[in-house]
C-alpha cells in the first residue's frame, strides 16, 4: 500500500542528518567571490532514518545471491564469500593512501603479488597485472597490448581483429576501442567456430583473434590448438575472453591452448560480488612475448620487500587505465577467495559447476525442452530455445523469463547469444544445490504447463514483483533521467 | 572446497542423471592434451580463520598516522550506515540491473544517483558510472570527438594543469583512435593556465579543464569555457565533486558552461582503500545523451500506471550496438555508486559545503603552519581549495620518508612528475585533519628537514 | 509462491560449510569414551549460501525501525545509529578479553566510566552502575538495593513493595523476585496515581514503591514530589523504573524528583537496538544513601588510570549480576550515542519526542479518535482507545493493529496499560518526521473508514503480509517448540 | 541534535496544531520545580566523525597478541556471515517479536534456534534465551524450586568445581526467595566433586552438575545424575554448548538425563566483546515447559492454514501474569541468539565437533609445552576439555602480568578465588591458537618465570 518514494521527495528544506557534517558554518576563506556557487545545488534533504530506511527498503526491491537463485548465463552468479567483504573493508585497509610511502605497503603488496603469482599458475600464462577494472578494460588493455606488440615489430598492416558471430558486445566494441576493424567469423551447426572461415579469413591484416572458451554458447571450442595454429601462422596473436573460466578453472589452461593474452573477470571467477553492476576486476595475464606490454602498476619484488612496478620499470607497458592500482578493494576480495580456495579447490569449482550444468541441461531436455546443442557437453553454462513454445503458445523467452521472477527465480540471460532464436542461456554455477536446480526444472516445467492454460498469465507477467512488465519504449522515448522539482 | 554443497549422494545421483560415470567425463570435449593434469604448487588452502587472520595481520602492517596526501584520493568521514546499507547482500550480491522488475532497488538507486549528480555539476544528464575519474576522462574525450561534428582532427587541448596521471591514462584509453592530445601551457608562478599567453584557438575538439586543478589551486573557469567556446571547442572540465558543493559547477562555467563534467567520485563516500574500487562519474548537455558511453536509467510506468525505473538508451551500448557502440564499458562501479548516493543523501547540499569549506579551512591552517618553519613556502600564489604545493628548500623525497618513520604521510613528491620540483611536495588536509595532527606534522617536519642540515 | 523452509528442511546429510571449521578429522585424544556423545547432536546441514540466503530472506520478513515506522509504546522505538554499530564491533572491541590485565583495558574502560558520569548527571543520582542487562534486570537490582538498605539497617519488617496499577508487568514480577509482596495502587481519573490510596497503603510494611514517570498511561505524575515525601516519611524508597525516559531526558531528572534507584533502559532512551528482542542494558542509578549497593563491578578511576570496581572496593554491593560486565558491547553503543548528543542533544531527545507524540495526539483527537486523557499533556507517548468502535463496529483494538501493518506501520502497542479498554498505547519518538506521523493518521482515518465499510477486511487482517493472522490458541495447546526429524 | 528531523517549518506548524507556543510549553505540567533549568557540564557533544576517531583510538589501545584466557568467555573464530547477517536493520532494529505477523523472520529464526539448542543438549524444549550464563543458572534454580513441588526446603547442592563467579551471580539472584545454595565439595588432587565422598542425599531441590566444570575438568557426570535423582533431587547441567558437540550431552547424563540444562551461549558465534552481550540458554524436560522463565516460540498455522510462528505459553511471562510471572525477564539476549543460530547453522555438527576436538588438542598441546619448563606443572590429574589449571611454583599474578607486557595474555589468576590457588593459573587455548603462539607464549613464560627468580 505504502508506495516508496524519491529520496529527494521525502526531503524538507533545512533537513538534514546534522552528526554527519561538521557543525561550524561555512567559512570560504580566501576563495574569490566569482569562483563561489551561488545556489546549492539540488539535493536531498533529509535525517538520517529517512536515508538508512529508505535505501533499506530499496534494497528489498532487489534479486540478488543472497535472496535468489540466480542462473543468469555468462554471468557467473555464485556465492560472494562474506569473508571478503569484511576482510577488505578492515581498517588498516580502508585508510590506506594509494600513495602511501613503500614501507607502509607492504600487507597490502604482499596480497597483490600473490594473487598475481596465483592467476598465472592457474591460466599458465607468463604474468598477470591486476590493473584493469572490469572484463571489458581487461579486453582493452589485451588488444591494446597485442596493437603494441605489432607496433614494436613495425608490423603495421594488422588492421583486424577475428570475433565469432557469438561473441559478447565488448569483444567487437574493444576492438574498435583499439583502432581495429572488426570481422566477424560464423558458428558451425555444432557450436564451434567454423574453422574453413577461419582459414579464409586470416592474413597479413590479422592483428588478432578474440575468443571466449568455452564459447558464449556454452560449449568448449574443440580444435582450439588448430584455430591458434591457423592465426599464429598469419601472424596474429590470440586473445581469451575469460568471462567463461569458471568452466575450466585448474581443468584446462587457456596458455596452453596457444593464447597470447587474456583476461579473467574475477567478479565472476573469483567470486567478487557483482554489487548491482560492478566493481568488477578483469585481471590481464600474458604470455612470454606479450609481458613486457602489461599494463602499470604491478606488484614486484626484489630484496627489499614488495614494490610497485611502474614507467621506469615496464617502459613497453601499454601504460595506466587508472589514476591507482585499478580496483584494490576488489583484488582484496579475489585474493581472500583464491586463498580459501587453494589449488584443489579451483579445480573443484570447474567440477561443480559443470555437473550443475548438465545436470540442469539433461534433466530439462528430459522434461521436452529443446536444449540448443543436445549433442555437446555442456560447459558451465548451455542453451535452451523456447522458439517451439513462441510459436506454438505465443509467449515468448522474454515472457518465460518474467514469469520465472514470479515464481522466486532470477531470468537466464534471455537473447543472448544472439544467434540463437528465443534462447536462454543458463549458468547455475557450483555453489547452488541440487535442491535449488530440481526448483528452478519444476518452475520452468509448471510455467510452460501456464502458458498452456492460461498464455496471458505469462504474457503479462510479473505480477508478484514491486513492479508489473515496465514500459521500455516509454522510457527511451520520453527520456526522464533526472528528477527536478516541480 | 569451501563453497560447494554436493553432498556425496547428489554427485552420484546426478552423475547418474547425466548418465557418465564421473565428473571426469564431463570436460571429454576438451582435447587431450589440453586437460591439464595438475596445476603447479600455490599457496595452501586456507580455512576463514586463517585467512582473516592473515588479512588481519596484513592491514595491522599498513595502518599509519595522520595522513596528509592528496593527489586524487581523499580521506573523508564516511557515515558508518553508507557502507553497512551498500554491503547489504541485495545491493552486494546483485547483477547488472537488466530485469529492471527485479532490480528496482538498483534502479531508482541510480536514478536518485543520476539526479544528485546532475544537481551537483549543474548539468542535464548523468551515466550511472564508469570505472574511475581518470579513465573516465579518456571516455569523456572520445564522447566530444564524437559530438563535436564540425572538427575532424582529433587535437584535444588539456591544460598542464591537469593530475599528470589523469592525463596519461586518458592517453593510454584514446592513443589508439587517432585523438592527439596537446598542452595548455601554465603560468609557473601561479600555478594555473596562463590566461594572458591564450592565443586564438582553431580545429580543437575539446579543452580539458581542472577544478580546483592537480595542484589545488583554482582556475579562471569562466575565461577558458568562453575562450574555448569562441573557437569552437568543446569544454571537458574535470572536476572534485566534493568541492563543487562550494565552487561553481562547470554547468555555470563561462556563458554556456562547460559541455561535459567528469572526475572521480571517490570524495563522497568512498574509501581511500589503497586507491579503489572508486567510480568515474560523467554529465553533458541533454542533446549529447545519445554519444554517452555506459548504461543510463529512466524513470517510466508499467502496466499499470505505475512508476518504475529501467535501463534505458540501451542502444548506445556494446551488448545492442556491438562493434558501433559508444564504448566497450560493461560492469561498472554499481555498488560504489551506490555507497556515494547514500552519502551524498545523508552530507545534503548544505553538509557537503561545510566539508569543503572545512577542509579549504584546514588546508588553510596546514599550509600556515607549515610555512613558519625555515625553508618553507608555498610554490604558487593564490587561493587553494584543500591542496597547496610546497617548497621544502630541500630534496622532498627522503623528507617523506623520514615523516613517514615518524608516523606521518607527509604530502605528495611532485618531482615524480616533473624533475623541476624535486623540492615541492603537495599537501592536503581535509575535515579529518584535527589542530592536533597539524601540530605534529609541523613538528615532525622541523625534525626531518633539520635531520637533513 | 516460494515457501521459505527451515534451515533443518534445507539440509542434506554430509553437506557442510567447508570453510568454516578445521579441516583436521576429529580426534578425541585423552577425553574418556564415557564421557563422548556417542550420536551426533540434530543441527542444520547446510552450505555456507544456504544459511545467507536463508537468514537474509528470513530477516525481509520483519518489520523494523530500519524499514518501518514503529510507534510501539513504551518501547521507544526510535532510530538506532549505525555508527554505534560500526563503532563497537572494532577488532580492538569485539576481540577484549572481559578477564584482560587492567592495562590492556584502558580504552574500553574509559568509555564504561564516562558514560557512568554522564548518566548519572542527566538523571541527578549520585552514582551509576552499568551491569545490568536489561530493564527488568535494573528493576531487580534496584529493589535489591533497597531490600539490602533495609535490612543493613536492621528494619526486617517491611515485606511490601507498592506498584501502580498501570505499571509495566516487570515491575510486580521483579518485586515478586525480591521476595516482596506487591500492593497495587489505584489511577485516578485523570491518569495519576490516587494520592489516598497511597497514603493509606503506606506504612511500615512499605519497602517501597515502584513508578514509572511520565507513567505507561503516557502521562507526567504531577504530585510526585508529595508522593516522594508520603513514601519517605514511611520509611519506603522510591524505585524509578526509567522505561519512559525518553520523554523527559535533560528535561526533569528522577533524582530531584526524589527517587533513590533508577533504572534506564539503555536499548530505549539512548538508542541501542532491539535487536527483535535484546540484548538490552538496564543501567541503575543511586541516591546517596543507595550508593554502597549498587551492584559490580563499575568503572573506577585513580591515579594509574581506569579500573574495575569489585567486591573489594565495594564490600555492600548487591554483588553481581553476570559473569562479566553485563552487556559490554550494548554499553558501548550507548556511549557512542551519548557523546554523539551531548547535554544539549539530550535535552532535544525529551522536547521532540514530546512534540510529536502531542502533535500525534492532537491530531487524531481532531479526527475523532478518543483520546484516554483528552485534558491532559501526552509525554512521548498517549492512549487511545477504540472502545467505541469495537462496540459500533465489532473491530476491535487488536484488528486495527492489524491492518495497519497492510498500511506498512508496525502496530502501537495494544491493550497495555491494562486498565484502558481496547486501547492503542502510541509512541512515535523524535527521531520520526512530521509526515511519517501524518502518514499514519491518514492510515487510521483509513481504516476506520474500512471498518464502517467492510468490517471484516480489518478483522481478518492483515492481509499483505508473509502470512495471515496466527492461530495463537493452536500455538499453545498443540505445542511445537522444536523441529525434530520425521 | 542528529537524529532530529524535524526543521523551523515543522516545529512551527505543529505547535500550531497543537495550540501552545514553544515546546517548553509541552512540559507545562512538571511543577516548576523538577524543570530542571540546566544540566550540569558534560562531555561536549561530537560529530560522528568525531566519536570514530576516539573510539578507533580507544580500541586500538586495547589490543594485544594472542589470547589464553579463558575462564567462562572463549575466543573462537566466527564466520564474517553471522554477523553481517545478524546486523541487518530487520533483524538489529526489530523490537520483540509480539507483532508475529510483522516478526516471521525473527520468529522462525528463534523456533531453529530452539530446535539447535534442544539438538545440542538432547533436551525436549529451549527457552528463547535468558541474559547469560550466570544469571540463567540463578532461573534455572528458581525454576527447579517450582518444578520440584516434593521439596520445600529450598536447598540446592552446587558443585564446588562450578565456576565461582556463576555461584555468586546464582547466589544474587535467588539470595532474595529463600533459596540456599550448599556446596559439593571437590576433591583437591582431581578437580571434580569428590563422588568418593558421596553421601545419601535428602531433602535437596536441585544438585547443580558443572561439565567441563571451571578447571576445565570432566566431571562424572552420569554417577551425579543417577545420585541425585536417587534422592529425589532434579539435577541441573552447566555445560558449555560448544562441548556438547563432543561431550555426552546433559539429555544423555547418567540412566534418566540431567532435567535442566543451562550455560553460556557465548562460544556459539559471539565475540569476547568485554564480556556481553552474551546470552544464556535454557532446556528442560517437556513436563517443566510450564515453569520455564522467558519466550518461547512455538509453531502453528495462520488463517488460511499455512505454517507460521509465534510467541506461546505467554502465561508464564511478566506481561500477562504479572506478579506470578515464572520471571520478570522482559527483554532477552535475542540479537545475539540471531548470530549464535547463524553459527550453528554455519557450522552443524560436524564443524561445531571439529571446533572442539580442535580447542581439545591445542590446549594438550599448550599444556605439554607449558608444562616442560622448570616448576610448571598441570595442577590436575586427568583429562580436560580446553581449560586446564598449571601450577607455576610462584605466584601467579606478576608472572601474568610480565606476559601481559610482553604482549601475551597468559591465563587467569585462580588466587583471585581461592588464596591456596595463588601460585596457579588457568590456561584455554582455542582452535584460533596455532603452534607458534603456543611456542610465543612458552618462551614468554620461561623468561617471565626467570625474571622473578
Ligand atoms: C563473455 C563476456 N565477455 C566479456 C564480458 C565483459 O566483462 P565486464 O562486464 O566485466 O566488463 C562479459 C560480461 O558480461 C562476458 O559475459
Ligand atoms: C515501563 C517498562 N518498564 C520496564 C520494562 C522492562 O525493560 P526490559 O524489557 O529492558 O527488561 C519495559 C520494557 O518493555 C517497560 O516498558
Amino acid at each position: 500500500m505504502r508506495q516508496d518514494q524519491l529520496i529527494f521527495d521525502e526531503g524538507r528544506p533545512g533537513r538534514r542528518a546534522r552528526g554527519q557534517a561538521p557543525s561550524e558554518p561555512v567559512d570560504t576563506g580566501d576563495l574569490p567571490a566569482e569562483s563561489l556557487r551561488t545556489t546549492p545545488p539540488i539535493l536531498p534533504e533529509v535525517s538520517e532514518l529517512q536515508v538508512v530506511r529508505h535505501y533499506t527498503r530499496l534494497s528489498q526491491k532487489n534479486f540478488s545471491i543472497d535472496t535468489q537463485f540466480y542462473p543468469l548465463g555468462s554471468c557467473t552468479m555464485k556465492y560472494n564469500p562474506r569473508a571478503g567483504n569484511a576482510l577488505a573493508m578492515l581498517p588498516g585497509f580502508l585508510d590506506r593512501h594509494p600513495w602511501a610511502a613503500t614501507a607502509q605497503s607492504q600487507g597490502y603488496l604482499a596480497c597483490v603479488h600473490e594473487l598475481q603469482d596465483m592467476l598465472r599458475d592457474v591460466t599458465g600464462l607468463a604474468g598477470v597485472s591486476l590493473t584493469p577494472m572490469a572484463g571489458a578494460q581487461g579486453e582493452f588493455a589485451g588488444v591494446a597490448m597485442i596493437r603494441a606488440y605489432h607496433r614494436a615489430r613495425g608490423d603495421h598492416g594488422r588492421t583486424e581483429i577475428l570475433v565469432p558471430d557469438a561473441a559478447h558486445g565488448t569483444n567487437p566494441a574493444t576492438a574498435v576501442m583499439c583502432g581495429y576493424k572488426v570481422r566477424e567469423l560464423p558458428t558451425d551447426g555444432e557450436g564451434d567456430v567454423d574453422l574453413q572461415a577461419l582459414r579464409e579469413a586470416v592474413g597479413p591484416r590479422t592483428a588478432g583473434i578474440m575468443l571466449t572458451n568455452p564459447s558464449t554458447l556454452g560449449v568448449f571450442e574443440r580444435r582450439i590448438r588448430q584455430m591458434a595454429d591457423i592465426v599464429h601462422e598469419a601472424g596474429g596473436l590470440l586473445y581469451y575472453d575469460g568471462a567463461n573460466l569458471n568452466a575450466i578453472l585448474g581443468k584446462s589452461r587457456p596458455g596452453d591452448m596457444g593464447f597470447d593474452v587474456i583476461h579473467i573477470n574475477l567478479h565472476k571467477t573469483f567470486s567478487t560480488p557483482h554489487g548491482g553492476g560492478g566493481p568488477g576486476a578483469g585481471a590481464i595475464g600474458a604470455s612470454e612475448r606479450l609481458l613486457p606490454y602489461l599494463p602499470i602498476p604491478m606488484a614486484g619484488r626484489d630484496e627489499n620487500g614488495y614494490r610497485w612496478l611502474t614507467e621506469v620499470d615496464c617502459p613497453h607497458s601499454i601504460g595506466r587505465l587508472s589514476a591507482f592500482m585499478g580496483n584494490a578493494g576488489v583484488i582484496l576480495r579475489a585474493y581472500v577467495y583464491a586463498r580459501m580456495l587453494g589449488a584443489e579447490g579451483m579445480v573443484r569449482v570447474a567440477e561443480f559447476a559443470t555437473l550443475n550444468a548438465n545436470y540442469l541441461m539433461t534433466r530439462l531436455r528430459a522434461e521436452g525442452f529443446q536444449v540448443w546443442f543436445p549433442q555437446r557437453r555442456a560447459s558451465h553454462e548451455f542453451i535452451i530455445s523456447l522458439k517451439r513454445e513462441a510459436k506454438e503458445l505465443n509467449v515468448t523467452a522474454m515472457d518465460v523469463a518474467k514469469r520465472l521472477l514470479d515464481y522466486g527465480y532470477h531470468a537466464p540471460t534471455a537473447y543472448f547469444p544472439l544467434l540463437v532464436p528465443e534462447c536462454l542461456l543458463i549458468e547455475p554455477t557450483e555453489t547452488e544445490t541440487r535442491e535449488e536446480l530440481d526448483g528452478f526444472i519444476a518452475a520452468l516445467v509448471a510455467i510452460r504447463q501456464e502458458a498452456r492454460r492460461d498464455p496471458e498469465l505469462v504474457r503479462s507477467a510479473p505480477h508478484d514483483l514491486p513492479v508489473r512488465r515496465l514500459d521500455e519504449v516509454r522510457a527511451a522515448r520520453e527520456l526522464d533521467l533526472c528528477w527536478t522539482p516541480d | 572446497m569451501p563453497f560447494i554443497p554436493h553432498t556425496e549422494d547428489d554427485i552420484r545421483d546426478m552423475l547418474a542423471a547425466i548418465g557418465v560415470g564421473d565428473v571426469e567425463s564431463l570436460f571429454d570435449e576438451i582435447p587431450d592434451g589440453l586437460r591439464s593434469g595438475r596445476l603447479p604448487p600455490m599457496l595452501p588452502a586456507l580455512q576463514e580463520m586463517q585467512v582473516t587472520r592473515l588479512m588481519h595481520e596484513r592491514a595491522t602492517r599498513d595502518l599509519v598516522g595522520p595522513c596528509f596526501i592528496g593527489a586524487g584520493a581523499y580521506r573523508h568521514h564516511v557515515p558508518a550506515a553508507v557502507w553497512q546499507l551498500a554491503t547489504r547482500g541485495e545491493f552486494y550480491s546483485a547483477y547488472t540491473p537488466y530485469q529492471a522488475e527485479a532490480s528496482q532497488g538498483t534502479l531508482q538507486l541510480i536514478y536518485e544517483y543520476q539526479s544528485m549528480m546532475c544537481g551537483l555539476m549543474a548539468m542535464d544528464v548523468s551515466n550511472a558510472s564508469l570505472y574511475d575519474g581518470a579513465s573516465g576522462l579518456g571516455e569523456a574525450m572520445l564522447m566530444a570527438v564524437r559530438a563535436n561534428q564540425r572538427v575532424r582532427s582529433g587535437r584535444i587541448l588539456v591544460a598542464d594543469s591537469l593530475h599528470p596521471v589523469y592525463r596519461r591514462v586518458a592517453e593510454t584509453v584514446v592513443g589508439n583512435q587517432g585523438v592527439i592530445l596537446e598542452s595548455l601551457p601554465l603560468d609557473a608562478g601561479s600555478g594555473v593556465v596562463d590566461t594572458a599567453a591564450l592565443g586564438a584557438i582553431d580545429d580543437v575538439v575539446a579543452v580539458v579543464i581542472p577544478q580546483p586543478n592537480f595542484f589545488g589551486r583554482l582556475e579562471d573557469v569562466d575565461r577558458l569555457v568562453d575562450w574555448a567556446h569562441g573557437g569552437g571547442a568543446l569544454v571537458i572540465g574535470v572536476v572534485n565533486p566534493l568541492a563543487m558543493a562550494l565552487l561553481k559547477p562547470p554547468g555555470e562555467w563561462g556563458e554556456a558552461g562547460a559541455d561535459i563534467a567528469c572526475g572521480d567520485g571517490q570524495p563522497l563516500g568512498v574509501p581511500l582503500s589503497s586507491g579503489g574500487p572508486y567510480y568515474g562519474f560523467l554529465c553533458c548537455r541533454r542533446s549529447m545523451v545519445r554519444r554517452m558511453p555506459g548504461r543510463i536509467v529512466g524513470r517510466t510506468v508499467d502496466l499499470d500506471g505505475r512508476t518504475g525505473y529501467t535501463l534505458t538508451l540501451q542502444a548506445r551500448e556494446q551488448h545492442i550496438r556491438r562493434s558501433r557502440a559508444t564504448s566497450n564499458i560493461c560492469t561498472n562501479q554499481g555498488l560504489v555508486v551506490t555507497a556515494s548516493t547514500i552519502h551524498m543523501a545523508l552530507l545534503g547540499a548544505e553538509g557537503l559545503r561545510r566539508v569543503a569549506a572545512t577542509c579549504h579551512a584546514r588546508t588553510r591552517e596546514l599550509t600556515a603552519a607549515l610555512s613558519t618553519l625555515p625553508g618553507v613556502a608555498p610554490l604558487h600564489a593564490g587561493p587553494c581549495f584543500h591542496e597547496r604545493a610546497l617548497d621544502l628548500g630541500q630534496p622532498a623525497a627522503p623528507v617523506l620518508e623520514r615523516l613517514a618513520a615518524r608516523g606521518i604521510l607527509g604530502g605528495y613528491a611532485l618531482g615524480q612528475h616533473d624533475p623541476a620540483l624535486g623540492d615541492a611536495i603537495l599537501v592536503c588536509a581535509t575535515e579529518c585533519i584535527e589542530a592536533s595532527d597539524i601540530a605534529a606534522y609541523r613538528d615532525a617536519l622541523a625534525e626531518s628537514l633539520q635531520e637533513a642540515a
